[in-house]
């Protein structure tokens, strides 16, 4: 028999067996869809978080608060020093008053408190816009930090910091989704054993007679390890299309919510979807293989016990 | 075809079933191996396709030393001889059709070869009609012609079957012996185990008699010829007012 | 004891397995069901212990209707009627010990009791030393008689034997009918189903001939009288050269 | 035979068959085993941190701001007319040094913008202790009304606002737990009727041998029962464990976090232990029943088909 022969033979038993003893094999597709479900989830928000990352560290500034009650053209001159200094693409002024509305936009409850006051109780402030937003020339850092030292300086803050701390959580939380999916895929291989053991455990008789038949090995695992990757390959789908659809609800929802800016701006790419799958179906094929290691099906052969 | 020399078959649980058997059969012969319940005969069957191996003794099949030979050739042994099994070993969840044709699908063959191969052998056995039905809607002895028909399949070199009649009526139990007496004919060697006085008495041919695992005759009948074999002497008596007291331990 | 009023038994797949088949037995007879194979034995003897329901007639076993009786009455009828099944039908994950005690165990009795209770009923067939071996572990005749201990672990009030000799070789088969006739003659009534005329011949008694589903023959055999059951002509005949044409489609 | 001897039996045989198909049973005791986790830990979450809300609503306030720069005596004069209020069991004052003090501790990074203005530039205020602290009778609320309105005051927050915004969130929490929790126990139920239906399939010879010599539906059901309870009991003690474990685990860690406060100050009371314990067997017992109805046995008796 040749080789694709016996490969569309496997797959036609596999499948009959998966139709017959559905029950049971659902249980073991349903493990590997939620372990690849929730690695998938992670790797998804965690990447769509870094992406975000990615975008804001375009975006990220330096900013010099000057002292309150500064005057206006004290304000721009400083600036324009600024603007000389190395590495820096730009330099934007923001005044006393835009900072007070800032802040009363950000912390609508304190809104009153910072109304009342007679002065404008906000300092002005310079945003400084890096020339590579991802690295700060040594000559920068030495820049910004005589200016640190300056008196008519507040104080500087760099952007720069808090990203640094979002990036360590976005690492986190892939490390954590990375350990959790490989822990539930682990499990999930080993229902998929399971459920493969038994299906050979309840075609020990088949088995038998097969082998004094004088079928090859080969062909007698054949069938299981098709059965193990075709419930792998089935996980792999549903948690691909459960993500799809996790996504789609997301942005249906409330599509122009800060959560669905950050966790679903980008779903999988078709060869991120087919690596899902693939691990799937690889998974299951593992988890055949690891069941039916010699020992097994001979022991199934001849002797009542194993169960 | 068929050598033992000096097997001895020990079960783990402390059985003896063979004791250092010797015997030769050629290539082409028809024996007959008889014996007592637990004499030992399903336990020599079974290593001649290496179901199980000898602890002690050497077996040659076709020249072969079948408890050396590497485990991948194994297969390609078995795929010579052709077994019925003294408890049958039919899939119960497969069709007559599905169940006499595991050997041609192992080896490749179509579905319609498959077909053709699985009628013929059915009609062999007059079981033709019943190709699609499953082996708990069959009669003990049509199960029985179920694993005789999937045993001739393919027309193999050696033939092996463990009392393939004892489901059957004397009628049919003489057309099986004939199928395989002709297939005897045509070049394989068949090896029979049987109870069956009266069939090895009919048949002659040559007789190997177990008992308690050892090979305790080696003859050969000729047809009619009265067989040597020891008639149980009350057997012929009237039966009389049965006796109260327990069978005697038999077997081991 | 045992009464059959018109019976007939047609299985889904068209199959006719008994046809207005009519007989009584009375309590303590022993009764022969005999025919070829496919005949109906197994289905008719099926009917008794209402392993399956009759197409048509009534089947009256002790006096009660067995197809009309309430489902969760059927246990109590069938505690009272020993079974020994074509296939044997012993569990391979469980010893000979525990494959005979299954009633005694539904009964509740205690582990002490149960012990003596199979050792009895396997002493009487000569296995008592295999107590704790498993039933692969058996010989095909040794399995046969696990079976016939279990259905007779308590004496039974009816004993249905389905071809239980199939696997014995001449002596024990004789053995295994005078535990049969032993059990009779304390009161049990028994039917047994068998290919085997000589045992029928020598024991005597009275006979049922099923052909095709139909019940053709009800005969009383005394003793060693010559039998007259038609026997097969070519049987006595010299074997010869075995006939190269296929057997003749048989059973259905 | 006495019930209570077939009991005994039918648990020794289910104990027998647990462990000789332990593989399997095990998919079945994990599924409910975290189905009794989450609904248990959402349980607990929710029950601490509704425990929290109500020391909380212990300890709420009312807090009146007052105008910028208000003169201290003017502060006592309007803190002993509050407190001669209906309803009221004290005021304390918070002076604007004090409130400065406190919001550079909340808002460490605008601590320097705070500092650097001339004047205190955070209000005075009134902290109201109600009488009850769970209800605001209607004279209090008017009493609280007026104040809002009067010019030296800035604005009146209560705290029982976001405290009853906390305690939908809390309610929200305990209802996706339960969901979870119930949609997972559902779950659970289905895969140990499917390891009982496998095992009748296992067993289906024996099963029809019992039939045969006579054994009733109560006899042949009842290791099945006795499987599936047990199953549905170990998981529930496992379920029970984790949840300690990982109480313990956070309380070990770090004792005094919010985080450990919030959401592990108590475990599950004896009672609560023990009803999520037999929630399990409860649910072990319902797989089982429902697995094996009349139609499934009798098939399992005579047929090939079913696996
Ligand atoms: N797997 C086994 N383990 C232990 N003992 C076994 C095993 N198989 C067979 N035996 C024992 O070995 C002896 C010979 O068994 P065997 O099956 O060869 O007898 P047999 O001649 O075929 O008998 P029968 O005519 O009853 O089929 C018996 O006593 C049997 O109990
Ligand atoms: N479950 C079933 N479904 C369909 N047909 C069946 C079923 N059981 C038996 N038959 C058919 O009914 C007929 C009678 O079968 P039965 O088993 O009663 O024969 P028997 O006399 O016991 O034969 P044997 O001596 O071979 O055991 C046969 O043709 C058989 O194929
Ligand atoms: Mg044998
Ligand atoms: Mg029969």
């Amino acid at each position: 028999m040749s080789f694709l022969q016996a490969l569309r033979a496997f797959f036609r038993e596999a499948a009959i067996n998966l139709a017959r003893g559905w029950k049971v094999s659902l249980v073991a597709v349903l493990t590997i869809t939620l372990s690849l479900f929730v690695g998938g989830a992670f790797l998804l928000v965690s990447g769509n978080l870094l992406a975000s990352v990615e975008r804001w560290r375009g975006e990220m500034r330096v900013v010099v608060y000057l002292q309150p009650g500064m005057a206006e053209d004290r304000v721009e001159a400083l600036a324009g020093e600024l603007r000389r200094g190395p590495g820096i693409a730009g330099v934007e002024t923001v005044s006393a008053v835009a900072a007070r509305e800032r802040f009363q936009e950000a912390f609508p409850s304190l809104s009153d408190l910072v109304e009342g006051m007679g002065d404008e109780p906000l300092p002005p402030s310079l945003e400084v816009t890096p020339a590579d937003p991802a690295h700060r020339p040594p000559e920068l850092r030495a820049f910004l930090d005589s200016w640190r030292r300056r008196p008519e300086v507040s104080m500087v803050d760099d952007d720069r910091e808090w990203l640094g701390q979002l990036e360590n959580v976005v690492a986190l939380l892939r490390a954590v989704g990375l350990a959790l999916g490989v822990g539930l895929l682990v499990a999930a291989i080993f229902t998929i054993g399971s459920v493969i053991r038994l299906t050979a455990y309840l075609h020990s008789d088949e088995i038998s007679i097969l082998r004094l038949v004088g079928a090859t090995e080969f062909y007698i695992r054949g069938p299981f390890y098709a059965e193990g990757f075709l419930q792998g390959l089935l996980g792999g789908f549903l948690a691909t299309g459960f993500l799809w659809a996790g996504s789609a609800l997301l942005h249906a929802q409330n599509p122009d919510a800060l959560l669905t800016r950050l966790l679903a701006a980008r779903f999988l790419t078709p060869a991120e979807a087919a690596a899902l799958v693939g691990l799937g179906a690889g998974a299951g094929l593992v988890g055949a293989i690891a069941s039916l290691r010699r020992e097994r099906l001979t022991v199934a052969e001849n002797e009542p016990a194993a169960e | 075809m068929i050598q033992f020399f000096q097997v001895s078959k020990r079960y783990p649980g402390g059985q003896t079933a063979l004791d250092r058997v010797s015997f030769d059969i050629a290539r082409g012969q028809f024996v007959f191996l008889t014996g007592a319940s637990g004499a030992g005969k399903t336990s020599l069957l079974r290593l001649i396709f290496r179901e199980d191996v000898p602890s002690e003794g050497q077996i040659l099949v076709n020249g072969r030393n079948v408890s050396s030979i590497p485990p991948q050739k194994i297969p390609y042994l078995r795929r010579t001889i052709g077994v019925v099994f003294q408890d049958f070993r039919l899939i119960s969840r497969k069709t007559v059709f599905e169940n006499v044709t595991y050997l041609p699908r192992i080896l490749g063959t179509d579905l319609t070869s498959q077909k053709k191969l699985a009628y013929q052998a059915l009609r062999r056995v007059g079981l033709a009609h019943r190709l699609n039905a499953f082996p708990l809607e069959l009669s003990g002895g049509e199960q029985q012609r179920v694993a005789i028909a999937r045993a001739l399949i393919h027309e193999p070199e050696i033939l092996i079957a463990d009392e393939p009649t004892g489901n059957l009526d004397p009628e049919l139990s003489w057309d099986i012996l004939r199928l395989f007496l002709e297939v005897n004919l045509r070049g394989t060697t068949v090896l029979l185990a049987t109870h069956d006085r009266e069939m090895i008495q009919r048949v002659g041919r040559r007789v190997l008699t177990l008992d308690a695992g050892r090979l305790i005759l080696d003859q050969e009948l000729q047809g009619i010829d009265p067989p040597r074999l020891e008639a149980p002497a009350e057997a012929l008596e009237p039966p009389g007012p049965p006796v109260l007291e327990a069978a005697p331990e038999a077997g081991a």
